[in-house]
């Protein structure tokens, strides 16, 4: 029980966990509106999309590795097909635009992974590379413009949902979307392979130590190849949800939402050199982040101090985790910089 | 540098000959454009032989090159500053309303004024950059990035939002100045940064000691660096050269604003490292990262010559080139088994 | 004069006539896009002379004087700029006309460093139809509060401004939601979404949203169909029919209000030929397109040209536009 | 007889970059035999294992192994083929727990998908009883001791079908009392036929242990041979190519006024309420097991870890040290464990690394870097310190182990310190450099430098120091004359007596 509790106080997800209730409890106060049934709803709404984002970005973070080039990807993949379905006016099933989304989100993965795994270089280079060529793709060379209507099955996805939240006093009605259940299904896979597979550990093996890894006989190329083409196959499926949800295609929707998810990340305890981190804390950085992006009006932050106010949560929020660490290295004495 | 204002081959291939033995790296990037420069002068030897066309590109890249000068000390140290867009705004709208405040018809004395507090407060904003880097010890990714939302936000907040502009004639006349008729305000101050960094990273024993550091701040630390001054030290004059970029912007725009050239950040993080800066510190060559500004800026200004190219092509070309430089780096000298510096945040 | 200005002409420049360069503020937005093939028609007309679009890849103000000074470089003979922020442009546009060129905007009435600026209507003027779209819909009473693209966006907080003018004199019953007056959609319709949806949970009594980016209203009444709100809360905006053609026939949306940008962008070019030919401008003058034949000066200016307003789309002519 | 070979090499060569690291090697391992690999730095020791163990291919060669004659291997192969690498820096993964470390490299070898935690626990189990090492097998090994560190990677290595472990200088970061534990272990893993080749540069382990020798020198194969062929002296001139002499202590008494007075020094539970003066012209050695406070003690006096409590007094008056600068500024320096992270910034210049400490005094106004000063200062300590290098211009990781040490103590001395402290100033130095550090260090002394060397290589306590403090649990633990004490005295001593394999 002991060790366990001590556990618990080192760990990075405790004290964020504190933070969210303390956030929590003061949007509660300042609006008697947090936990009500379609708040709640709401936020798991707005959660899924930079929720599956951060997934991927976990997975490259802890081998070590940066990726920027997500928003960029998954907006052309979305695009390209969706503008090829709209101009042949396809009229089937969700699972061709799913297939291709897919498909198209693995062969850009596999670009980054190309040069993430032959290349010394630091991936965060060579993902801003990618970044300007896929944004330059879809606006050069396929130039695109805003796509009004979206494949039936497409707009139908984007609908349905699993449930709706009634909020007895307001009678105000959210709807729980069914692309939930995929960043709970993309939650669950990625905790598998991260965890129980050799690929997984190998993933953490080469965040800690690159050298070791390849000594121990981990295929390090492979794993970094493969590595990037599940994060652009996650990145892809975030940017058909997202494009589903809104019922229409806006090209430059995602873009620029790439430093906001690392930070998500980075807040759930998720090492910025590698080899560590948790996807519970990953949801939970993400949880707060989305949170407090969500609920400004409800606390009623005026407008024009919002961003101030983010600013201040990512500063007090990394900075807490930032001191955590520090303090455990003068404990431990271990010499750091 | 002056390749920009005298595109004359003869003079920018001597002039980078010898320089190019020196460092692989640069001799790529001079290849690029040198290739650059003659295909402008094939494809539209009109706009090439108009000096109008060099003075405008000289007018432009200031702005995001202060910047990217910037970006390049933190990145020497193993950091990032990813704040020097809202720096650069902050420091010039309170320069602005300092101006406005103190002689909105313009005089000497407000406009010095203005300029030196500019440039205080993109000190202070650079100090509280090192402060969250070097004490606190945040990661500078993120650190910079709180900042930079904190910045803007600041900007906001004091401005409503809304652009400051009816500033004083004679600052812009200031800046609209042009040195012996030809050397553009904007392009001299440029020039000064330049020299400024070249003398302190080169020169100085502050410079010695940043490269140090961001090589190995384990070591740095034995040696008996103090790396928190020296972080502070580096932050705090990236701040400074930002908010030289926001007096810069004050005057091309005559006015300040909360979000002016946001979409500098990410471009200037492209810059550092297409000019060969590594991004795990302690290495990075000022000639390199001025090297891309320019080639960066004939790139984009290039491209505006062709009403039928899509401006987007830009990004395309920018990651293009950027991937062929790693590329063609990697293939000459690979070590598939570097470590990679992991002290510095 | 024109015969200096030739020389600088791109070297495949139509057959030494001017050059004409539309400056939009981006090039995604569907609004510009739209915009462009107006001025695409224009070109096809006049096969004698250069013209062409050419906007920054994002909405920024420097990339924008970026693009002017590059057009400057290339010594086009008139340039047309929809701006991003007219502050911003004055000392590039002042070296345009210093260099010679014809500079004439749009949706650019506080410009200074610029021959003539059309607008379709007057900011003010706009934002009050679009309130009196919303009020209509609203019953005229009830509260209500603004949504701009961002607060540093100089029209749409002119245009929300013009709302809420006209709401205190026109309709006593509606109340400006003071807690929060203006939200920001940060021209993205997710978040015009979940602004919305947070103002309506945070302030049960609101019943009106006014929008003015075209991304607003399309994200708004998202959230009014989600919050099982239709019929209760509503809102109004900028919009393209194409766009809107499904929130307008579901009645989420009552009406939005445009002018055709293509108009816009085809009666610059127009003007800027005009000028260039040393035409006459007074009051009167014909730009060619719906709405623009019969411009007159705004009252005590003598650059401002307005046109004959805007179009109202609804649900029953929201098929008859074609774009 | 090759059925018996483990494995054997033929004509292997290797070159980087115009470096031949290795030309035309020709080597036999033979089952349960402890073979020795020696060399001076850069002599290729550790390019060959790379190439037994499969990170490098050979430029030509092969190698023989599992009755199959490869070309070139891939690590999974040798590993297949039996052949398990403790390497220099252990290879562990510090981010990984214990038993992950141990059993990673197993299920890799069995080529596993799927991670089974249960199976993870029975293989690292088994693992450290082989030798029996009591460790927390959920403990995160980065927070480890580096012995406990080296320990982990011996019990990774100990998998079933184990037939050759190579171990590259697996006693560097050891003690005497940890390597007589690693000592039995080998002998217990030869007793179930499983050979052994390790590199080392200490001399004395290297003949109580070795059945064989193979000796290279600057990547050629010199000789093989068994122990009897050679002695001390013939072996080091088989390494160094010289006539080679071993040198004796020779600093003489006469010490003088007090320069490093400490007492009462106490920090949490590294050390407690040590004293000890160290005066002008005295090389003081300090001893004591890894974790008896030795490095914490350094550390504290060069102001890293300040003290909670006790007094500093230098040159007789009494100093604060809190932080580094304090020490520097106090005229202490500091030649840290492990240069390659500690002590060195790899990839810039040689000439850099020597001025570092000392550049705001090779400075004009503004501090504005005085060239032509920090030149100067280069080449003299360059040419005082005989490092070996064309071009001080070049980065240091151009050097080998010896020299990059070399550039190290140049940074400190080039300070002018009136106390050096050195921790394991020749650890992973061959003997030629060894010696050339000893005589440094003692012509220092005579100059009336104060100098304290932590060291548990006791030849090299008795070659270079006048006393010998020892270091128990935190406390000072008696104080000897090295040279009236046996090196087997000596290691008593620190050890407290024989030991058991394992009971640390
Ligand atoms: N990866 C490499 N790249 C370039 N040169 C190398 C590399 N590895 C080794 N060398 C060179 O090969 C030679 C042999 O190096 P090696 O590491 O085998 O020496 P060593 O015997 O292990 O030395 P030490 O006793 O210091 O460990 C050295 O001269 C070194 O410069
Ligand atoms: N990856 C590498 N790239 C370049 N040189 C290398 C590499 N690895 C080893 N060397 C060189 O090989 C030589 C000795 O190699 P090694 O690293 O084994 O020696 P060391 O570890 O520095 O010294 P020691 O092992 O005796 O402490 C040194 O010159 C070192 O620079
Ligand atoms: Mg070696
Ligand atoms: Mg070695």
């Amino acid at each position: 029980m002991k060790p366990f509790l001590q556990k618990l106080l080192r760990s990075n997800e405790f004290y964020l966990l504190l933070v969210i209730l303390v956030v929590a409890a003061v949007i509660e106060v300042r609006s008697g509106q947090f936990f009500t049934a379609n708040n709640i709803v709401n936020l798991a709404n707005a959660m899924v999309v930079p929720g599956l984002f951060a997934v991927g970005t976990y997975m490259v973070l802890v081998s070590g590795g940066i990726d920027v080039s997500f928003p960029a990807l998954a907006s052309l993949a979305v695009y390209a097909v969706t503008s090829a379905l709209v101009d042949n006016s396809w009229a089937g099933g969700l699972w061709l635009p799913f297939l291709l989304v897919v498909a198209l989100g693995a062969i850009l993965g596999a670009f980054n992974g190309a040069f993430a795994a032959r290349l010394a270089v630091p991936t965060l280079i060579i993902t801003l590379g990618t970044a300007n060529v896929f944004k330059g793709i879809m606006q050069g060379a396929l130039g695109s413009v805003q796509i009004p209507t979206l494949p039936p099955s497409m707009a139908e996805f984007g609908r349905a949902n699993l449930f709706v939240a009634t909020n007895p006093t307001s009678g105000l009605t959210s709807s729980m979307p069914v692309s939930f259940l995929l960043l709970v299904a993309v939650v669950a896979v990625a905790f598998f392979v991260m965890r129980y597979t050799m690929f997984g550990r190998g993933v953490y093996a080469i965040g800690g130590d690159e050298v070791s890894a390849v000594r121990a006989g981990f295929k390090v190329r492979r794993i970094k190849f493969w590595l990037y083409v599940m994060a652009g196959v996650i990145a892809a499926i975030a940017g058909l949800v997202r494009t589903s949800m809104m019922g229409q295609m806006h090209p430059t929707n995602l873009l620029g939402m790439e430093i906001m998810v690392i930070a998500a990340v980075v807040l759930g305890g998720t090492a910025i050199t590698g080899g560590t981190g948790s996807l519970t804390g990953v949801m939970l950085g993400t949880l707060l982040i989305v949170m407090v992006q969500n609920s400004m009006i409800l606390i009623g932050v005026p407008t024009y101090w919002q961003r101030v106010a983010l600013g201040v949560l990512i500063i007090v929020g990394t900075g807490i985790s930032a001191v955590q660490l520090t303090r455990r290295r003068k404990r431990n004495r271990i010499v750091a910089a | 540098m002056t390749t920009t204002t005298t595109p004359d081959k003869q003079g920018i291939g001597t002039r980078f000959l010898s320089l190019a033995r020196t460092d692989a790296h640069v001799t790529r990037l001079v290849v690029i454009l040198l290739a650059l420069l003659v295909m402008f002068a094939a494809i539209r030897p009109g706009n090439f032989a108009n000096s109008y066309t060099w003075i405008s590109m000289a007018v432009s890249f200031p702005e995001f090159g202060l910047m990217a000068l910037g970006v390049m000390v933190c990145m020497v140290t193993g950091g990032i500053d990813l704040s020097v867009v809202g720096i650069a705004n902050l420091s010039s709208i309170i320069a602005a309303m300092v101006m406005l405040a103190l002689a909105p018809g313009g005089s000497g004395t407000a406009i010095g004024a203005a300029i030196a507090i500019a440039l205080v407060v993109g000190a202070l904003a650079g100090i509280l950059n090192g402060i969250l880097v070097a004490v606190v010890k945040i990661p500078a990714i993120l650190a910079t990035l709180g900042t930079l939302e904190l910045f803007i936000g600041i900007s906001i907040v004091l401005t409503a939002g809304s652009p400051i502009s009816g500033l004083p004639p004679e600052y812009s006349a200031l800046m609209a100045a042009r040195l012996g008729g030809v050397l553009p305000m904007q392009f001299v101050v440029f020039l000064v940064a330049v020299a400024l960094v070249a003398l302190i990273m080169g020169r100085t024993t502050f410079g010695t000691k940043i490269y140090m550091l961001g090589t190995n701040a384990t070591s740095a630390k034995f040696s008996g660096l103090n790396s928190v001054s020296l972080l502070i030290r580096t932050y705090l004059f990236s701040g400074i050269l930002s908010a030289m970029a926001g007096l810069v912007m004050l005057a091309n725009y005559n006015s300040a604003k909360a979000d002016y050239g946001v979409v500098y950040t990410l471009l200037t993080v492209l810059i550092v490292v297409l000019g060969g800066v590594n991004p795990n510190g302690g290495s990075g060559r000022l000639i390199g990262v001025v090297l891309a500004i320019v080639i960066l800026q004939i790139l984009s200004s290039g491209l505006n010559l062709f009403p039928e190219i899509s401006n987007f092509y830009r990004d395309l070309i920018w990651g293009g080139v950027l991937l062929l430089v790693i590329a063609t780096s990697e293939i000459t000298a690979r070590n598939p088994f570097k470590r990679k510096q992991k002290e510095v945040s | 004069d024109p015969g200096d200005a030739d020389t600088g002409a791109p070297a495949d420049g139509g057959g030494g006539g001017y050059t004409i360069a539309i400056v939009p503020k981006d090039s995604t937005n569907p609004w510009f896009v739209r915009m462009e093939t107006g001025v695409k028609k224009y070109a096809e007309e006049h096969s004698d002379l250069e013209v062409f679009q050419r906007g920054p890849a994002e909405t920024d103000a420097t990339q924008q004087a970026q693009v002017i000074r590059d057009l400057i470089a290339q010594q086009v003979d008139a340039i047309g700029v929809v701006p991003v922020d007219p502050g911003a442009l004055e000392p590039v546009l002042k070296e345009a006309m210093d260099a010679g060129i014809v500079v004439v905007t749009h949706e650019g009435a506080s410009q200074e460093n610029t021959m003539y600026d059309i607008e379709a209507f007057n900011n003010t003027d706009y934002g009050a139809f679009i309130m009196d779209n919303l009020a209509e819909a609203m019953g005229e009473e009830g509260v209500y509060t603004t949504m701009v693209g961002h607060v540093t966006n100089a029209s749409h907080n002119e245009w929300a401004d013009g709302g809420v003018a006209r709401a205190q004199e026109a309709y006593p019953n509606l109340t400006l939601l003071e807690e929060n007056p203006r939200v920001e959609s940060q021209d993205d319709g997710e978040t015009a979404y979940q602004r919305a949806k947070e103002l309506l949970t945070a302030y049960p009594d609101l019943k009106g949203i006014m929008g003015t980016s075209s991304f607003d209203a399309p994200g708004v009444a998202r959230a009014i169909e989600e919050l099982g709100l239709q019929g209760e809360v509503f809102t109004a905006g900028t919009g393209m029919p194409a766009d809107n053609k499904e929130i307008l026939e579901k009645g989420l949306v009552h009406a939005l209000t445009l002018w055709d940008p293509a108009d816009a962008g085809y009666a610059m070019a127009e003007l800027a030929r005009l000028i260039l030919e040393g035409e006459e401008i007074g009051n009167g003058v014909d730009l060619g397109v719906p709405g623009y034949e019969d411009m007159q000066f705004a009252e005590g200016s003598d650059k401002v040209l307005e046109g004959a307003g805007w179009i109202v789309i609804n649900a029953d002519n929201v098929d008859d536009f074609g774009f | 007889m090759a059925e018996e070979n483990v494995i054997a090499v033929r004509g292997l060569t290797k070159s980087f970059a115009g470096v031949k690291a290795l030309d035309g090697i020709d080597l036999e391992i033979r089952a349960g035999e402890i073979h020795c690999l020696a060399g001076e730095n850069g002599s290729g020791k550790s390019t060959l294992i790379k190439i037994i163990s499969g990170v490098y291919q050979p430029d030509s060669g092969t190698i023989e192994m599992g009755g199959r004659v490869h070309h070139k291997l891939t690590p999974i192969e040798a590993i297949g083929n039996g052949v398990q690498v403790i390497y220099q820096d252990f290879s562990v993964f510090p981010n990984l727990t214990v038993m992950e470390n141990l059993a990673l490299t197993t299920e890799l070898a069995d080529k596993r998908r799927l991670v089974n935690w249960r199976r993870f626990r029975k293989i690292a189990e088994e693992a450290v009883s082989k030798i029996n090492f009591k460790v927390d097998l959920d403990a995160v090994v980065g927070d480890l001791s580096v012995a406990d560190k080296q320990l982990v990677a011996i019990s990774r290595a100990l998998m079933s079908d184990t037939k050759l472990i190579i171990m590259d200088e697996p006693t560097t970061a050891l003690t005497n009392k940890e390597v007589e534990a690693l000592f039995r272990v080998i002998l217990d893993l030869q007793s179930r036929g499983i050979a052994i080749m390790f590199v080392s540069h200490k001399l004395g382990e290297v003949f109580e242990i070795s059945e064989r020798f193979t000796i290279l020198r600057n990547g050629k194969q010199v000789i093989t041979t068994v122990p009897d062929e050679l002695n001390e002296k013939k072996f080091a001139e088989y390494m160094t190519g010289r006539d080679f002499e071993e040198t004796a202590f020779t600093g003489d008494d006469s010490i003088g006024e007090p320069v490093l007075e400490a007492s009462g020094l106490t920090l949490g539970n590294a050390f407690s309420d040590v004293s000890f003066t160290l005066h002008k012209g005295e090389i003081l050695g300090i001893t004591g097991l890894l974790g008896s406070g030795r490095t914490e003690l350094a550390l504290s006096l060069f102001g890293v870890f300040p003290a909670e409590s006790g007094t500093i007094r230098v040159g007789g008056e009494q100093v604060r040290i809190n932080s580094i600068a304090d020490a520097i500024g106090h005229g202490i320096a500091y030649v840290p464990e492990d240069r390659l992270t500690e002590g060195l910034a790899l990839e810039r210049s040689i000439g850099d690394n020597i001025i570092i400490s000392e550049i705001d005094r090779l400075s004009g106004p503004l501090n504005l870097a005085d060239k032509r000063k920090q030149r100067e200062a280069v080449d003299r300590w360059v040419s005082e310190l005989k490092i070996a290098t064309r071009n001080p211009n070049n980065p240091v990781n151009t050097l080998s182990g010896g020299n990059q040490q070399r550039v190290v103590l140049a940074k400190w001395l080039a300070t002018e310190p009136d106390v050096l402290i050195l921790n394991g100033p020749t650890v992973g130095v061959d003997i030629g450099s060894k010696a050339e550090i000893h005589r440094i260090l003692t012509e220092l002394a005579a100059a009336g430098m104060g100098i304290i060397v932590i060291s548990d290589d006791i030849g090299e306590l008795k070659q270079t120091c006048g006393r010998v403090l020892l270091l128990k649990e935190g406390r000072i633990d008696g104080e000897v004359d090295p040279r009236t004490q046996t090196e087997e005295e000596l290691s008593d001593m620190i050890t407290g007596g024989p030991l058991e394999v394992g009971t640390n």
